[in-house]
C-alpha cells in the first residue's frame, strides 16, 4: 500500500508539473497585465520598464522555472493586482471557497444519496420517477442562470436572504467562518444550493444506477433469500457495495465543486479563491492565476489520493484495477 | 448459463435491443416519446431556421437598431414593426435568434460529443486491448485530465487557441474552439466506459476465436468488439450532448463563448440576463426556456435510453 | 429597508446614543491599492479621494477650489505656481502637514517608479518657501497647472519614511499599499483587497463635514445583475455603475432613485491612418481606404448616433462631435454639430473614393470596457454593413484589447477617452500629437494621426496663460481634426449611479463618489 | 407417509410481455418430504429455477405468481407478501445459488453475514450468534473457522465459498433448502465435495432439499427423486433410479441419452433434434410434440395430463425401454 502512495504521489508530482507548464503557456494568452498596472498617461517606455521589470520579456519557460523555483520554496510571488503575496491572498481567500464547497458538498452528497437509494428502491414508484425526471431541470440550465433567478426570488422579489457576499465572519486564528453568525449561514444558503445542485443531481443518478446494478447482483439475492430486512439489504449490503464506485465521481465532484465555483462566485460576489481567478484573469495577474490553478490541482490530487486510500478501507479486496469502468 | 453450451457469437445489445424491445419501451414511455417530440421539432426548426425564421440575425445589414427592445407581439413605437418573440438591444428578431442560436449551440453540441466520442472510443479501445505501455500512458493522460476541472481545460484550451490563430480567423474560430475544449474536456468518460468493456469482451470466446483465424487487431476491434461497447457509448453520447449544450453556455457566461454577431443559446442568455431586471423578460425567457426544452429533453431521452439499451435494468 | 429596521432596533436599544449611520456601496473595480502614487487609474484615485487630499480639489460641479492650498497664483510671467498652504491641517495619525510634506509628495509622485508622474512632466523644480508656501517652477508658461494635479494627493512624510514606503511599489507592494495617512475626511479602518473597505470619519479634519455618516463600507461586486439585486434588496446603499438598461425601471422603484449625469468619456470610432493596407479585408488586401479623407467622412455618416443613444442607451447619453464633452474646459460650442446620419451620403462618398461596392475589414471592440460597449460595435457594424463596408467583430476583454492595439492588430476600432485634465489639451496631446516616444506625445494615438499643425498648436496651447488665445487655439486644433475626421467622436458616455431613496449624494462628472456629500436620512 | 415439507400444487408463473403473457412455470406439482432430496432438472429456460424463486418468493416483477398453491409445513405461502414472507426466508426456507463467488457480499466479513442472518431470525444474543457461526463454519468443514470467520469472502475458494454459502443457507435452521445449480460454478474435483455436504448436512437434520440442477450426474448422486421439467411444464416425476433407468417421457429418454454419464460407454451422444420451444411460442398439445419421433395428432392437440408422482406427463410413456 504504502509502495502504491509513493507511486501515486509521484504521478501526481508530474501532473502537477504538467499542469502548471500548459497553464503558463497560456497565461501570454490570456492579456497583458502592464495596461492595467500603468494609467492611462503612460508611456511605451514605461510599459517596457514594467515588463523587464516583471520579467514578462523572457520566454515562458523561464518564467515557469522561476515560479516553480519560488513555488517550491512556499513562495508563489506577489500579486500584480494587489501588490501583495499571493500565498498570503490565497490564505485569505481561501475559507470562504472552502465552506461554501463543503456546505456545497456535504448538500450534495446528503441529498444526492439519499435521492439516489430512494430512487433505486422504489424504481418503478410515481414519486421517484418524478424525482428523477425533475431532478434533470437542475442540469438543463447553466449554473449562472439559475444562480441570478435565486437572487431574483429569493433577495430582490421576496427579501429573506441576502444577494451577495458571506455576511458577517468570525476571525478563528486566521480562518475566517461565516458559519457561527446569522447573516454568514444565511449568506451560505442561495451560493450553496446554485453550486451544489448540479452536483446533487449527478450524484443522485450515479447512485440510483450504481444500487440497481448493485441489486441485482447475486449477493444481494442472497441476502434476501436469507431474509434479511429490507433495510439491513438496502442499506447494508446494497448501499456499501455502491458506495465503492461511488466515491471515486464523489472524489472527483469535490474537486469540480471547487471549480465550478468559479461560476457561483461571480454571480454571488462570494469573497473566495474562484471569484479571485476571475479577477485574476481579467486583470492578467499571472502570479495569482498560476498559484490558483496549482491549488486546484493539488486539491484534486489530493482528494483523488484520498479516495485511493479509502478504497482501502471500503474494499477488502484491495484490488489492484479499479480503474476500469463503471 | 446455457446448459447446453452452443460457441455462437452473441449478437450485440444494441443489435438485439433495436431489433425488438427499443421501440417497444419507446411506445410504453410517454416521457421518452413527449422528450423525443421536442428534441425532433427543435432540432428540426434549427436545421430548417434559414427557412423558418422570418429574419436572418446574423446578417447585420438587415438590423434596424430602432427595432430594440420590442416586447413580444406588440409594434414597435418608431418603426411599427412586430415581433413574436420580440426583438432584443440590437433590434434582432428574438425568434429567428433562437432558432439561428439553436443551430450554433446544437452544432456544437454534437460536434464536440462526436469529437469526445471518437477520440475517447478510439483511445479507449486501444488501451483495452493492447494494454501495457501504452494503456498506462493514455489512462494516466486521462486521469491528469480528469483532475482539471473541465471548465478550466475548456477555459485553458480557448486561450490558447485564441492565441495561435490568425487574428483574421478568430471569429470563425470560436466556434470550433468551443467544439474543440468541450470535446476534450470530454472524451475520458468514453475512453474509461470502452476500455472497460474491451477488457471484458477482449477475453471473449468469439474474440479469442477471432483472433485464432488471424484477423487484425484493428478489424477485431472494429467489427467485434465495438457493436458491443455501442449501447453505453450511445447513452452517455447522448447525455454529453446536453451536458455540452449547458457547457457552451457556461463558458459564454465567462466570456469565452460564441460571439454576441453568432451567438448560440448560451450567449443568447447571458445577453439576456443583462436584461433581467429591467423589464425586457422576454430576451433572457425565450432563449432560456428554448435550451431549457432542449437540454431537458435530450437529458430525459439519453436517461430513458440508459434503462432502455441496458437490458439487465428491464 | 431590513438595515434600517435593524438599526431603528439598535437605536431604540442604545438611546440616546449619537444617531449612527452606516452606509454601504458596491462598486464595479476595487481600488487595486491604497497609495495615491502607485497607480494612475479612477477607482483609486475616485475612492483615495475622501481619504487623501491634494493641494486643490474639484467641487461638485468640477471647478477647482482650495483644499490643502488655500490659495495659489503665477509667479512671474509663467515661471511658475505659488501656493500657500492650509495651516493646521492634520494627517490622521496626528502628524502635522506642512510644506516637508509637499516636497515629500511631489517627489513621490514624480519618481519614476510612479504612475502619476505624467503629472509633473512641466515642473522643473519644487521649492519650499516656508512652511507654509511652496513654488512650483514650470519649465515653460502651464496656465491648467493648479487643476492638472487636483488628484495629486498629500502623504506624510514622516509616516511615509517611517513605514519604508517612501516610494511607491506597484509590483510588491509596500505598506502604503494597504494602510493610508491622508488628510482627508475619511480614514480607512480596515482594508481586505477585493472584498471590503471600512471608513469612518476622521474627527480631525479641518473642514465642515457636509455628510452624517459614521460608517462606511466599499464593497466590490462584478456581476452587474448581482449589484443590482444588492441595491434592490436593500444590501447596499449605493451601487456604480447601474447598467444602463435598468435605468429606467429603477426609476419607476419608489424605494431607488437614479441619478444620471453625463462623464467625461467620449466614445469614439478610431482609424488606422498610417498602415499601408487593411489586416482584416477578404478582398482589399492591398491598400487602405481608411486613408481616404472620403472613407472616414462615409464611417461618419453611416453611424446613427441617435438610434445608438435611443436604444442602447436609453437616452442616457449625448451625441458629441470633439474629443472632449460639452462640460470640459476648451470645449468649442460652435464645433457641436455631429456629422449627420445620412446613408446615401455615406454611399456617395464611398463611391467617389473609389469603393462603390465597400469593402470588408475588421473592426476591434472592447467588451468589458465602456458602457454596452460590445452593442455599441454591434450596432455599428450593422450600420456599416447597410452602406456597403462590411465588418467582421472581434470583441474582447480589455486585457487583451490594448496589445492589439498597440501591435496594429486593427482596421478601425473603439475608443473611449476621459481627460484626467478635464480640459481639451489633454486629448490633443494624447490622442491627435504625432507619436513621439521621446517628446511623450501622442502615446495613446494608435492610428498614428498626423496633422503638422496640430503638431505645433499643442506646445502653444501648453503654454499660453491667456485664455482667449488658447480657446482659439483649441478652437483651430478641434476644427482641423474634425475635418480631418481622425476619430469619430460619437457620444459622451452616460453617469449612472443608483441609490437607496433614503440617500443624498451629489455626482461629480468625473464619476468620483465622493463620500462627504452623501447624507443618509 | 408424513406431511410433505413442501407441497406445489399445480403452480404457474406468469410474465406479461410484449409479445403477451409467457408461463415459464406451467400447472407444475411435487412434494418433498423431510430429508429428501428432489432433483428438479431440465434444461435452461425451463422453469426449474423459477419454480425454486417462486417458492422463496424472489420472482423479479413482473413475473408473478398466477396460479396454484404453495404449501410449506402445512401453511399457505404463496400468497404472503413483504414481511411475512420474508420472516420464512432464511428461517423456513433457505437457499443456495449456483455462483459461490457473487452469492457472498464483498465487502462483509463472512462472519458478520453469519451472525446477521441468525439474529434477523433466531432469539440469540450476539455472542451467541457468533459462536454459532463458527460452529456453523466448522460444521461445512471449514478448517480454522475460528479464525476465517473475520475472513472476507475473496480470501476464500471457490468451493470453500459454496461452503460458507451452504452454511449461510442452513444457519437458521431452515426446514428447506433450494439449491439451485449449487456445483454449476465449480470445479468438477470440488463438485462432488459440495454435493455430499449438502446431501450430509440434509440427512442430518431431516430438511428438505430442491436440488435444480441440469447435471444428471449430481442428480444421479444426490437426489432421491427428480422431476424433470420441460418448456414450464413437468414432463416426468419419479424415484431416481426409475428416471434415470426408465425414463417414460420421450424427453427424459433423449435427455439421458445425451448426457455422458447415463450413457457410459457409448461412442456417441444422442442428441434431440430441434430446440426447446421459446416459452412465447409452446406449442399446442403436448409442449415436447415437435421434437418427439412417437408424437401423433393426440399429442399435437389435446393437452396431456398432469403427472404425479412415478408418472410422465406423456400420452404414450415408454414402458420398459432401456436408454438407448
Amino acid at each position: 500500500m504504502l509502495a502504491y502512495i509513493i507511486r501515486r504521489v509521484g504521478q501526481s508530482a508530474l501532473v502537477l508539473l504538467i499542469v502548471g507548464l500548459v497553464a503558463f503557456s497560456m497565461f501570454r494568452f490570456v492579456g497583458d497585465p502592464i495596461d492595467n498596472m500603468l494609467g492611462q498617461e503612460r508611456t511605451v517606455e514605461d510599459i517596457e520598464r514594467l515588463r523587464a521589470q516583471l520579467g514578462l520579456d523572457q520566454p515562458f519557460v523561464v518564467q515557469y522555472y522561476k515560479f516553480l523555483e519560488g513555488a517550491v520554496q512556499g513562495n508563489f510571488g506577489v500579486s500584480y493586482r494587489q501588490g501583495r503575496p499571493v500565498a498570503e491572498i490565497l490564505l485569505e481567500r481561501a475559507p470562504a471557497t472552502l465552506e461554501l464547497a463543503m456546505v456545497s458538498g456535504v448538500l450534495a452528497i446528503l441529498f444526492g444519496i439519499a435521492l439516489g437509494v430512494f430512487t433505486a428502491i422504489r424504481r418503478d414508484g410515481v414519486f421517484a420517477n418524478v424525482i428523477m425526471s425533475a431532478s434533470l431541470i437542475g442540469v438543463s440550465l447553466p449554473t449562472f442562470l439559475i444562480g441570478i433567478l435565486l437572487i431574483y426570488l429569493f433577495s430582490v422579489e421576496l427579501g429573506w436572504l441576502p444577494s451577495f457576499g458571506r455576511g458577517e465572519t468570525v476571525d478563528l486564528g486566521g480562518w475566517s467562518t461565516g458559519f457561527l453568525t446569522e447573516s454568514g449561514l444565511k449568506a451560505l444558503i442561495l451560493p450553496s444550493i446554485t453550486l451544489g445542485l448540479y452536483q446533487m443531481t449527478l450524484i443522485m443518478r450515479l447512485v440510483r444506477s450504481e444500487m440497481l446494478e448493485v441489486l441485482r447482483q447475486d449477493y444481494i439475492r442472497f441476502a434476501r433469500a436469507r431474509g434479511l430486512r429490507d433495510r439491513a439489504v438496502n442499506f447494508r449490503h446494497a448501499l456499501k457495495n455502491t458506495m465503492v464506485p461511488v466515491i471515486t465521481v464523489i472524489g472527483l465532484q469535490l474537486g469540480a465543486i471547487i471549480a465550478f465555483a468559479i461560476i457561483t462566485e461571480t454571480v454571488f460576489q462570494w469573497p473566495g479563491v474562484g471569484l479571485l481567478f476571475i479577477n485574476a484573469i481579467q486583470f492578467v495577474d499571472i502570479p495569482v492565476m498560476a498559484a490558483y490553478l496549482m491549488l486546484i490541482s493539488v486539491m484534486f490530487v489530493g482528494i483523488n489520493l484520498l479516495v485511493d486510500i479509502l478504497y482501502f478501507f471500503i474494499d477488502p479486496r484491495l484490488r489492484a484495477d479499479r480503474s476500469g469502468g463503471h | 448459463m446455457s446448459d447446453f453450451p452452443i460457441p455462437v457469437k452473441p449478437k450485440s445489445r444494441l443489435r438485439i435491443a433495436l431489433d425488438s424491445d427499443l421501440f417497444y419501451t419507446f411506445r410504453r414511455s410517454p416521457v421518452a416519446m413527449v422528450s423525443a417530440v421536442v428534441v425532433l421539432v427543435l432540432v428540426l426548426s434549427a436545421v430548417l431556421a434559414p427557412l423558418i425564421a422570418p429574419t436572418n440575425p446574423f446578417n447585420p445589414a438587415s438590423l434596424n437598431l430602432m427595432n430594440g427592445f420590442t416586447p413580444p407581439m406588440t409594434p414597435n413605437a418608431f418603426t411599427g414593426e412586430s415581433f413574436f418573440m420580440g426583438t432584443d438591444d440590437q433590434g434582432r428578431d428574438v425568434f429567428s435568434t433562437i432558432l439561428y442560436g439553436m443551430r450554433i449551440s446544437l452544432f456544437v453540441g454534437v460536434a464536440a460529443v462526436f469529437f469526445a466520442m471518437v477520440l475517447g472510443i478510439t483511445l479507449g479501445l486501444i488501451s483495452g486491448y493492447v494494454g501495457g505501455w501504452t494503456e498506462t500512458i493514455i489512462m494516466r493522460t486521462a486521469d491528469v485530465q480528469l483532475t482539471f476541472p473541465s471548465i478550466l481545460v475548456a477555459m485553458l484550451i480557448f486561450g490558447i487557441a485564441k492565441g495561435v490563430t490568425p487574428v483574421e480567423y478568430r471569429d470563425q474560430m470560436a466556434i470550433w474552439v468551443l467544439i474543440l475544449a468541450i470535446g476534450l474536456s470530454d472524451w475520458v468518460q468514453f475512453a474509461r466506459v470502452v476500455r472497460g468493456a474491451t477488457l471484458v469482451e477482449k477475453n471473449k470466446e468469439y474474440v479469442q476465436a477471432a483472433r485464432l483465424i488471424g484477423r487484425t487487431p484493428g478489424a477485431i476491434m472494429l467489427r467485434h468488439i465495438l457493436p458491443n461497447v455501442l449501447s453505453p457509448v450511445l447513452v452517455i453520447a447522448t447525455i454529453s450532448l446536453a451536458l455540452a449544450i449547458i457547457a457552451e453556455a457556461t463558458l459564454s457566461f465567462l466570456g469565452v463563448g460564441a460571439p454576441p454577431t453568432q451567438p448560440s443559446l448560451g450567449t443568447l442568455i447571458r445577453i439576456g440576463q443583462g436584461f433581467l431586471f429591467s423589464g425586457e423578460w422576454w430576451i433572457l425567457l425565450f432563449p432560456a426556456v428554448t435550451l431549457l426544452a432542449l437540454a431537458l429533453s435530450v437529458n430525459l431521452l439519453g436517461d430513458w435510453l440508459r434503462d432502455a439499451l441496458n437490458p439487465r435494468l428491464r | 429597508m431590513r438595515r434600517s429596521l435593524r438599526l431603528a432596533a439598535i437605536l431604540a436599544a442604545f438611546a440616546p446614543a449619537v444617531q449612527a449611520e452606516e452606509f454601504t456601496w458596491a462598486v464595479n473595480t476595487d481600488p487595486q491599492t491604497m497609495d495615491p502614487h502607485a497607480v494612475n487609474s479612477a477607482p483609486v484615485l475616485g475612492f483615495l479621494n475622501n481619504v487623501y487630499e491634494g493641494l486643490v480639489r474639484r467641487g461638485k460641479d468640477m471647478t477647482v477650489e482650495p483644499a490643502l492650498a488655500t490659495s495659489w497664483e503665477p509667479i512671474g510671467d509663467g515661471e511658475g505656481w505659488r501656493f500657500t498652504l492650509r495651516q493646521g491641517v492634520m494627517f490622521h495619525d496626528g502628524a502635522e502637514f506642512t510644506a516637508q510634506d509637499v516636497l515629500f509628495s511631489y517627489q513621490r509622485a514624480s519618481d519614476e517608479v510612479s504612475d502619476t508622474r505624467s503629472w509633473f512632466s512641466p515642473i522643473s523644480d519644487v521649492v519650499v518657501v516656508d512652511d507654509y508656501t511652496v513654488d512650483f517652477m514650470t519649465s515653460a508658461p502651464n496656465p491648467i497647472f493648479p487643476g492638472s494635479i487636483a488628484n495629486w494627493m498629500i502623504m506624510d512624510s514622516g509616516w511615509a519614511e517611517a513605514n519604508n514606503t517612501a516610494l511607491p511599489d506597484k509590483e510588491n507592494g509596500n505598506y502604503a499599499t494597504l494602510n493610508t495617512n491622508g488628510t482627508g475626511a475619511f480614514r480607512v479602518t480596515a482594508r481586505e483587497p477585493g472584498l471590503r473597505t471600512v471608513l469612518e470619519p476622521f474627527e480631525g479634519w479641518w473642514g465642515e463635514a457636509e455628510h452624517n455618516i459614521t460608517r462606511a463600507e466599499l464593497t466590490p461586486i462584478q456581476n452587474p445583475a448581482t449589484a443590482l439585486a444588492a441595491l434592490l434588496s436593500g444590501d447596499v446603499d449605493f451601487i456604480n455603475p447601474v447598467p444602463i438598461q435598468d435605468v429606467a425601471r429603477l426609476a419607476e422603484n419608489p424605494d431607488v432613485d437614479v441619478i444620471q449625469g453625463i462623464e467625461a468619456r467620449v466614445i469614439m470610432l478610431g482609424f488606422p491612418h498610417e498602415a499601408e493596407a487593411l489586416k482584416y479585408s477578404s478582398e482589399t488586401t492591398d491598400t487602405n481606404p481608411f486613408a481616404d479623407l472620403r472613407v472616414r467622412q462615409a464611417v461618419a455618416h453611416a453611424v446613427n448616433v441617435p438610434a445608438i443613444l435611443q436604444t442602447i442607451m436609453r437616452g442616457n447619453a449625448q451625441e458629441v462631435s470633439q474629443l472632449v464633452s460639452a462640460a470640459m474646459q476648451g470645449y468649442v460650442p460652435a464645433l457641436a454639430e455631429r456629422p449627420a446620419y445620412d446613408q446615401d451620403r455615406a454611399r456617395a462618398l464611398l463611391a467617389e473614393a473609389g469603393y462603390p461596392d465597400g469593402f470588408s475589414f475588421g473592426l476591434k471592440c472592447p467588451n468589458n470596457r465602456y458602457l454596452n460597449d460590445e452593442a455599441v460595435c454591434q450596432a455599428i457594424t450593422g450600420m456599416l454593413a447597410q452602406v456597403g463596408i462590411t465588418a467582421t467583430l472581434d470583441a474582447m476583454p480589455v486585457q487583451n484589447y490594448w496589445p492589439e492595439l498597440r501591435a496594429d492588430n486593427y482596421d478601425m476600432y473603439l475608443l473611449g477617452w476621459s481627460p484626467g485634465t478635464f480640459d481639451a489639451e489633454h486629448p490633443i496631446r494624447f490622442l491627435a500629437a504625432t507619436p513621439n516616444e521621446e517628446k511623450r506625445l501622442g502615446s495613446w494615438n494608435f492610428g498614428g494621426f498626423s496633422n503638422a499643425r496640430v503638431d505645433e498648436l499643442l506646445p502653444m496651447i501648453q503654454s499660453e496663460i491667456d485664455a482667449a488665445a488658447r480657446q482659439a487655439m483649441i478652437d483651430e486644433t478641434t476644427k482641423i481634426l474634425q475635418d480631418e475626421m481622425a476619430y469619430v467622436p460619437m457620444y459622451v458616455q452616460p453617469l449612472v449611479w443608483g441609490t437607496r431613496s433614503n440617500i443624498e449624494l451629489t455626482q461629480r462628472p468625473d464619476n468620483f463618489f465622493i463620500l462627504r456629500w452623501v447624507t443618509v436620512n | 407417509m408424513a406431511d410433505p415439507v413442501l407441497s406445489i400444487r399445480n403452480l404457474s408463473v406468469e410474465i406479461p410481455t410484449r409479445h403477451g403473457i409467457v408461463r415459464p412455470v406451467d400447472g407444475v406439482s411435487y412434494d418433498i418430504q423431510a430429508g429428501e432430496i428432489l432433483g428438479i432438472v431440465g434444461e435452461s429456460g425451463a422453469g426449474k429455477s423459477m419454480a425454486g424463486n417462486a417458492v422463496i418468493g424472489l420472482l423479479n416483477p413482473p413475473a408473478h405468481i398466477s396460479k396454484g398453491e404453495i404449501w410449506l409445513n402445512g401453511k399457505r405461502i404463496d400468497h404472503l407478501k413483504g414481511d411475512a414472507m420474508r420472516r420464512l426466508r432464511g428461517k423456513e426456507i433457505g437457499m443456495v445459488f449456483q455462483d459461490p463467488l457473487t452469492s457472498l457480499n464483498p465487502l462483509l466479513r463472512i462472519g458478520d453475514q453469519l451472525t446477521e442472518t441468525m439474529l434477523t431470525h433466531l432469539p440469540i444474543s450476539r455472542i451467541e450468534a457468533e459462536k454459532r457461526a463458527v460452529a456453523a463454519l466448522e460444521e461445512v468443514g471449514i478448517p480454522g473457522a475460528a479464525e476465517r470467520v473475520n475472513s472476507y469472502p475473496h480470501e476464500f475458494s471457490g468451493g470453500m465459498r459454496q461452503r460458507v454459502v451452504i452454511a449461510l443457507a442452513l444457519c437458521a435452521e431452515p426446514s428447506l433448502i433450494i439449491a439451485d445449480e449449487p456445483t454449476t460454478a465449480l470445479d468438477v474435483s470440488v463438485q462432488a465435495q459440495i454435493i455430499a455436504l449438502l446431501r450430509l448436512l440434509c440427512r442430518d437434520r431431516g430438511t428438505a432439499v430442491m436440488l435444480i440442477t441440469h447435471d444428471m450426474g449430481v442428480i444421479a448422486e444426490a437426489t432421491d427423486r427428480v422431476a424433470v421439467m420441460y418448456a414450464g411444464r413437468l414432463a416426468e416425476l419419479g424415484p431416481v433410479r426409475d428416471v434415470l433407468t426408465h425414463p417414460q417421457h420421450p424427453y427424459t429418454h433423449g435427455l439421458m441419452a445425451s448426457t455422458p454419464i447415463a450413457s457410459q460407454g457409448k461412442s456417441r451422444l444422442h442428441q434431440i433434434p430441434g430446440a426447446m420451444p421459446r416459452l412465447d411460442a409452446v406449442p399446442e398439445g403436448c409442449a415436447f410434440n415437435p421434437r418427439c419421433p412417437h408424437a401423433t395428432d393426440k399429442c399435437r392437440q389435446a393437452p396431456v395430463p398432469r403427472v404425479s408422482n412415478g408418472q410422465a406427463a406423456c400420452w404414450y410413456p415408454l414402458i420398459d425401454e432401456k436408454v438407448i
